[in-house]
């Protein structure tokens, strides 16, 4: 079949040197055009997966709120709103933070590139804390504690029995989220004016609170990742390894933090959002 | 060799898409921050939306149409510019796109069978 | 051809003769033949040891009355093969072995794209199988490979956790190599080397790794929510808090249909290398097996359901998700006319590989006209969850995928160990498992019309007859899946210096030595013509050198 | 040699349809899987390298006309027997407005059904032959699967809701009945008889007692309240009825419709508007819904005050109340409708009708006619003279039927319907020896239709 002609190179990897950046470009690829489209190329396939992965859980989410779209109502009100906007509004700001660090990066600008991979670390912790303490709040109640200092140092309790944590303990409140929308109050405020407490196992409310924890856990655990991704491109910028001709590994790095903020963008409506 | 061959013009190593980003095509700082402003536009919009919708009632379904709208666009603007999928090679378009195509295809087939089969069913607990 | 000294520079050859730097050569080696020959030994284990629970499960069904074994450990052992079967051996077993060997020389490439990703996508397997392992020797799952809750998730006393934990990290192995893959074949492959001139297998492991991209992921995250459920008490397929169990289904399926096609279509392409080479003749409609893959690929997203035709889904999507099936039918149907269109004036040997080759066509086509019954629903409320299904999905899985990982296996020999295999004890060991498989699944057709269900420990005595004698014959194909191991590792030893290209064959993986060095090419290939292109004459002169004596 | 079957029985209606499908299927396959091995047997031969006298140059590498031909044939024939199948399918899964409904309960791993009468039974299903049956199905804990291979019906049965199935045996005899749903540990002694009778002797099994062991565990004769005892054969929907007064729902659902529930009366099978507007069909699965959670969906008009019955009630007394509540429509397709065919349908036809009903099949009783039976004997305060331990003023009537009478005259009579029908009508007539003639003449009281459900409630205790 193929005339098989020697081309130019042969193939150990150090007579590979063509361009002056030899040392970053693995043997088996011919170019650093090449490398660096091959790795944007990998890691879109990759991002793929992980959209299909929360995909299942949004697929979850859409068929529980389709069949309980009063328990999603109710049951969103006792959500921090507030808290989840600002975390929305820092999860953007980094990421323009590290598209400023990719176009940095390009433009070899080291000191801009520090700053801005700084900054992203910043936001991303800020957004993990901010989460913790939304968790904090709700373990805090099942505990009876106000809120999670409260729960720590022993101080104010909960007047009224409340556990949004699923599970055993499992306590939505009386729908007093009533006065907080008033039309919705007719269907479902009547209604829980009479029913007792949705106790414990036993109603779709645990639902939406399992969906939150999962969902929000997951992009965590993705938070998680994404920062020591951030924090690894931080130490190699800072040992100077990038360059205007090789920046593949802030290209693909910042992809990735592009996307946990994506998923967000979702969560955020989905959740905090609800009515 | 029976079947002739064309010489071989392009298919280089890749999809022979290099002259067409040999320059690297490249977003500059200032779309990134026009982006950034959309997107906090978007935000404010979203959050505003869902204020309103407390105060006003509206048919739930345009709420959850407006709140998906809206992600739909930041996730949009995210993935063109921050993401330079709008100056990509294809085959990295391709892939963008397969993603949502594929969770197209989960939502709405499953989707299907719930509304043919009526769903919720009695939420019957058990003894 | 004559050469009698395998080459010095070979990918296996080592200049440390240290043991301990030998062996660290290899766990950490990232040349893909390396990462392949490891994948080899690690997915033969796992097989082997699916066969054995495999075969505890055919001796304890000789008799209708369960007397072998009690039926919780009955269910652990079938439980226990298609877990073992299913993810750890026909999911990787031709992409991560041949996949991993074959493409980067196929593509005149030095390597995968990302080669570090590659072992860590066998440490992933590895680590999976560990999980995997370890829940069976503390004592097993019963829950079938299916895992449907909610008995997975709440009513069964076994290691599900474990189980589930090994098949998700042997999902993010699968994605790995398909994420490995696809960035190879768009991005490395050789100058001239369109994607018309690909060869069929790289079109099937492309086609393949498209479809482990897009589904593997759900499948990760509907065993995540049912190993959550298990830990946390609650969960979201508990029909108590209004959940559906049906929901399960649906996010399981939509990776476990497709799921059939990551183990078939590899084997697709396989076929394709095969009949080819060996009629010595250009495949017959190139353009229409690359594309049947695709959509093969493609329209296996949309058939999950029919899976699901009595789990009381919607009539209307019973009826959408079967009429998807039948259209399903057609590629597959196109690449078996292509195939036999292929022989057809072609200078046909019956080397092992072509008995394989032609012995999958066979059974896949049994295999896939079973499928058309179960694809159509009034049939399937009769035959599912019957040893109807149990006797289809083995006409493909082994009937189809095995064969064809088998025969891929004795092809690619000579170029993965530079050694040529016992021919004689190859053709005999191909005939008896297609022998031993026809006997043993054959009669299961019978068993499941008649009605006799799947994962039954104890049965009416009336089915003892058929039981008995799929039995024997899974003893004759235990056998041939034995001699083959017995002869391919004397071949390590003894075997018949191979040289480059023993089969004649064109393609870019014979134009180096065997076994190839460790960066395939002394130089990079440039290729100028289409794939498989035999001339008319190579047929001709095959025939006119033919004497009595030479191999049939 | 011992019983060694290739192909199963063929024992409902669908099996002679589905296998029909099954044998047009491997005639095509055989085309095609027959034929090509053979094909392939004689390319493989003819162009083996040894045969030097083929012609080998003149090769062909692709022809489009032979692509469209044999993707096109296929693809003909694969949508003709997608056709075929969808539309047995949609028959398959489209029972008949007249059904025998019978409940069934799966469990870990036994199959519990219960018929309309309260007969139950554990790992066997009794069912009449040529009449449809249609099971409600519900599980207990996992997924089950109801698997009759005689008669080519499976359906999965879900925790949580109802499934259906239908079929309408066709031969007497006994079949296979499986779980096909993998279940757990003894998934495969989930197994049972399917016993296929005629109608006469279905109707005699209704009334043979035997023990049974409810779903929750308890043995049949202690758990269930006393009226449940099989031999009185007390329709489902009397035990029904009994729960929904003991659990005071009557206080709500008054049947004027005054109550601060709504009425239930034509309840079931109809269009009900709720709050949000939607429409929905009282079926099954709405009126399990509206027991276990009232909130989820509010009839327009009323408040949602209901309690939850969720963790209150077992499956099977969910079951009955909903075949109480059933009972209470007319229009519907429930149990006793169904049964009553012949009486609400033609309630013109008069006596004569009724009679030659009754003689033209001759059944032992007909249930739903004896569950109106039943309460018109309760309405007309009969039961008070007629008690059934034998101790009231008028003789008890269990075990009447068929019996032989001997009367105040001395005579012996067969207290067969003619007998019940005078006595009903009549009463001093004739007279049991040992009683006073006391009994009111109910004369032209009572329709045709109402004797009719008198006598068969009084066959339905016994004969």
């Amino acid at each position: 079949m193929a005339t098989t002609t020697p081309t130019a190179k042969p193939a150990p990897a150090h007579e590979h040197g063509h361009e002056v950046h030899g040392r970053e470009l693995m043997h088996h690829f011919e170019s650093a055009q090449q490398q660096k489209e091959t790795a944007t190329l990998g890691m879109w396939v990759f991002l793929v997966t992980e959209i299909m992965l929360f995909g299942g859980i949004f697929m979850a989410y859409i068929v529980y709120r389709w069949a309980f779209p009063d328990v999603w109502a109710e049951a969103a009100h006792h959500l921090n709103t507030p808290l989840g906007a600002v975390n929305t509004v820092v999860l953007l700001v980094s990421s323009l933070t590290v598209a400023l660090a990719v176009n940095a990066a390009e433009e070899g600008n080291r000191r801009r590139l520090l700053t801005m991979l700084g900054i992203t670390l910043l936001l991303g912790a800020t957004f993990l804390v901010i989460k913790g303490f939304e968790y904090g709040e709700k373990f805090a109640h099942c505990a009876g504690a106000a809120n999670p200092v409260a729960w720590v140092t022993g101080g104010a309790r909960l007047e009224e029995k409340e556990c949004l944590v699923p599970g055993r303990n499992f306590i939505f409140p009386e729908a007093h989220g009533a006065e907080g929308s008033k039309d919705a109050a007719a269907s479902h405020g009547a209604a829980a004016s009479h029913t007792q407490p949705q106790a414990g196992l036993g109603s779709p409310y645990q639902l939406f609170y399992f969906l939150y924890f999962v969902a929000t856990g997951l992009h965590a655990v993705h938070m998680v990742v994404g920062l020591t991704i951030v924090s690894v491109l931080t130490f190699i910028a800072w040992r100077g390894v990038i360059t205007p001709t090789y920046y593949t590994p802030i290209e693909v790095g910042g992809l990735y933090w592009h996307l946990i903020d994506i998923i967000w963008v979702f969560l955020f409506p989905l959740f905090y959002l609800v009515h | 060799m029976a079947k002739t061959s064309t010489t071989a013009g392009h298919g280089a190593h890749g999809d022979g898409a290099h002259a067409e980003h040999a320059a690297h095509a490249h977003i500059s700082r200032g779309t990134y921050y026009k982006v950034f402003a959309a997107l906090m536009v978007l935000m404010a919009l979203t959050v505003g939306a869902w204020w309103i919708e407390g105060i006003i009632a509206l048919p739930r379904l345009l709420g959850v149409a407006i709140a998906m709208a809206i992600a739909i666009a930041k996730t949009t603007l995210i993935i063109l510019y921050f993401m330079h999928v709008k100056v990509s090679e294809r085959a990295t378009q391709l892939y963008a796109g397969a993603a949502f195509v594929g969770f197209a295809i989960m939502v709405i087939i499953t989707m299907a069978d719930y509304f043919a089969r009526g769903w919720p069913p009695p939420p019957g607990p058990l003894p | 051809m004559a050469t009698t000294a395998l080459p010095q520079r070979g990918y296996l050859h080592d200049d440390t003769p240290h043991l301990g730097e030998w062996i660290r050569s290899w766990l950490f080696t990232v040349d893909h033949k390396r990462i392949a020959i490891l994948y080899l030994l690690a997915i033969n284990f796992f097989f082997l040891l699916g066969g054995l629970a495999a075969t505890f499960v055919r001796i304890e069904l000789i008799t209708p009355q369960g007397d072998l074994m009690s039926s919780d450990v009955y269910n652990r052992m079938f439980t226990l093969h298609g877990v073992i079967m299913i993810f750890f051996f026909l999911i990787p077993a031709i992409p991560a072995v041949l996949g991993n060997f074959l493409l980067p020389l196929m593509l005149g490439a030095r390597d995968l794209a990302f080669p570090r990703l590659n072992l860590l996508s066998w440490y992933l397997y590895m680590f999976g199988g560990i999980f995997a392992l370890s829940a069976a020797v503390l004592g097993g799952v019963d829950t079938g490979w299916t895992f449907y809750t909610p008995f997975s998730s709440t009513y069964s006393n076994s290691n599900v956790i474990l189980t589930i934990t090994g098949a998700f990290i042997m999902g993010f192995s699968s994605i790995a190599t398909g994420v490995n893959f696809i960035a190879t074949t768009h991005k490395m492959r050789a100058p001239g080397l369109t994607w018309f001139r690909l060869p069929l297998f790289v079109w099937a492991m492309y086609a393949t790794s498209l479809v482990i991209v897009l589904a593997t992921p759900v499948v990760g995250i509907a065993l995540l929510l049912v190993a959550i459920e298990r830990l946390w008490g609650v969960g979201i397929f508990d029909p108590a808090l209004g959940g559906d169990p049906l929901l399960f289904q649906h996010l399981f399926w939509f990776y476990s249909h497709p799921a059939v096609y990551i183990m078939i279509l590899p084997a697709f392409g396989v076929i394709s290398e095969l009949i080819s080479t060996f009629s010595r003749k250009r495949i017959f409609g190139y353009e229409f097996i690359a594309f049947s893959s695709m959509a093969i690929a493609i329209l296996g997203f949309l058939v999950w359901g029919h899976h699901m035709f009595v789990s009381s889904q919607s009539v209307y999507s019973s009826l959408v998700f079967s009429f998807i099936t039948m259209l399903i039918a057609i590629p597959s149907a196109i690449k078996v006319f292509n195939w036999t269109a292929t022989l057809y004036k072609g200078s046909i040997s019956y080397r092992t590989p072509m008995l394989y080759a032609l012995g999958f066509i066979g059974l896949f086509v049994i295999g896939g006209l079973t499928g058309i019954f179960l694809g159509v629903v009034a049939i399937d409320i009769h035959v599912t969850d019957t040893y109807f299904v149990v006797a289809h999905f083995h006409y493909v899985m082994v009937g189809g995928t095995i064969m064809a990982y088998l025969g891929g296996i004795h092809f690619w020999w000579p170029k993965m160990t530079g050694r040529m295999y016992n021919e004689i004890w190859g053709g005999i060991s191909a005939l008896i498992i297609f022998v031993g498989f026809n006997m043993t699944f054959f009669p299961q057709f019978v068993l499941g019309y008649l009605g006799m269900p799947r994962r039954y420990h104890v049965y009416p005595e009336e089915f003892q007859i058929l039981h008995v004698l799929s039995s024997a014959g899974a003893t004759v194909l235990a056998v041939g899946f034995i001699i083959p191991i017995i002869y391919l590792m004397l071949s390590l030893k003894t075997g018949r210096i191979a040289g480059d290209n023993p089969w004649d064959a064109t393609g870019l993986e014979w134009k180096t030595t065997s076994p190839p060095p460790t960066h395939n090419f002394e130089a990079i290939p440039v290729v100028t013509t289409e794939a498989y292109a035999y001339p008319p004459e190579a047929a001709a002169r095959d025939a006119a050198e033919w004497r009595p004596g030479s191999p049939l | 040699m011992r019983n060694f079957p290739l192909f199963p029985d063929q024992a409902s209606t669908f099996a002679g349809q589905v296998d029909a499908l099954y044998w047009a299927l491997v005639g095509l396959s055989l085309l095609f899987g027959g034929v090509l091995p053979f094909v392939i047997l004689f390319l493989m031969v003819r162009y083996h390298r040894s045969n030097k006298a083929v012609d080998r140059l003149n090769q062909v590498h692709s022809n489009l006309a032979l692509e469209l031909t044999w993707s096109g044939i296929p693809l003909l024939l694969v949508m003709g027997v997608f056709f075929w199948g969808a539309f047995l399918y949609v028959h398959i899964r489209t029972p008949p407005k007249q059904t025998l409904e019978v409940y069934v309960i799966g469990k870990q791993w036994m199959w519990h059904a219960q018929h309309p009468n309260g007969k139950r039974e554990n790992n066997e299903l009794h069912v009449p032959i040529n009449r449809p049956v249609r099971l409600i199905m519900t599980s207990q804990d996992v997924i089950h699967s109801f698997y009759i291979p005689a008669f080519r019906v499976k359906q999965d049965v879900l925790p949580g809701r109802y499934t259906s199935l239908w079929f309408e045996a066709t031969q007497p005899g006994e079949y296979h009945l499986f779980c096909a749903e993998y279940c757990g540990t003894e998934h495969s002694l989930m197994v049972g008889r399917v016993v296929a009778l005629s109608m006469a002797d279905y109707e005699r099994w209704l009334v043979t007692p035997g023990e049974v062991i409810l779903p929750d565990g308890s043995s049949g004769a202690a758990a269930a309240p006393p009226a449940l005892v099989p031999a009185a054969g007390d329709p489902m929907a009397l035990v029904g009825e009994q729960l929904f007064t003991n659990l005071g729902c009557a206080g709500c659902h008054r049947m004027d419709g005054a109550g601060i529930g709504p009425s239930l009366q034509g309840l079931y099978g109809s269009q009900e508007r709720m709050s949000d507007g939607a429409v929905v069909t009282a079926d099954e699965n709405y009126l399990r819904t509206s027991i276990l959670n009232p909130g989820a969906q509010i009839t327009a008009g009323y408040q949602n005050v209901m309690p939850s019955y969720a963790n209150q009630l077992s499956e099977d007394q969910i079951n009955q109340l909903i075949a109480y509540i059933k009972s209470l429509s007319d229009g519907g397709t429930g149990a006793m409708s169904g049964g009553a065919s012949s009486g609400s349908g033609a309630t013109t036809s008069g006596a004569s009708g009724a009679a030659t009903g009754g003689a033209g099949e001759a059944p032992a009783f007909d249930a739903a006619l004896a569950a109106q039976g039943k309460q018109v004997f309760t309405n007309l305060g009969c039961v008070g003279c007629h008690r059934s331990d034998g101790a009231g003023i008028g003789p008890a009537l269990e075990g009447l039927y068929n019996s032989e009478q001997r009367l105040a005259d001395g005579s012996v009579v067969t207290a067969d319907e003619a007998y019940l029908i005078e006595s009903i009508r009549n009463a001093p007539a004739k007279i049991a020896e040992g009683y006073q003639p006391v009994m009111p003449v109910y004369g032209n009281q009572l329709s045709d239709d109402q004797v009719r459900q008198l006598v068969e409630y009084i066959k339905s205790l016994g004969d």
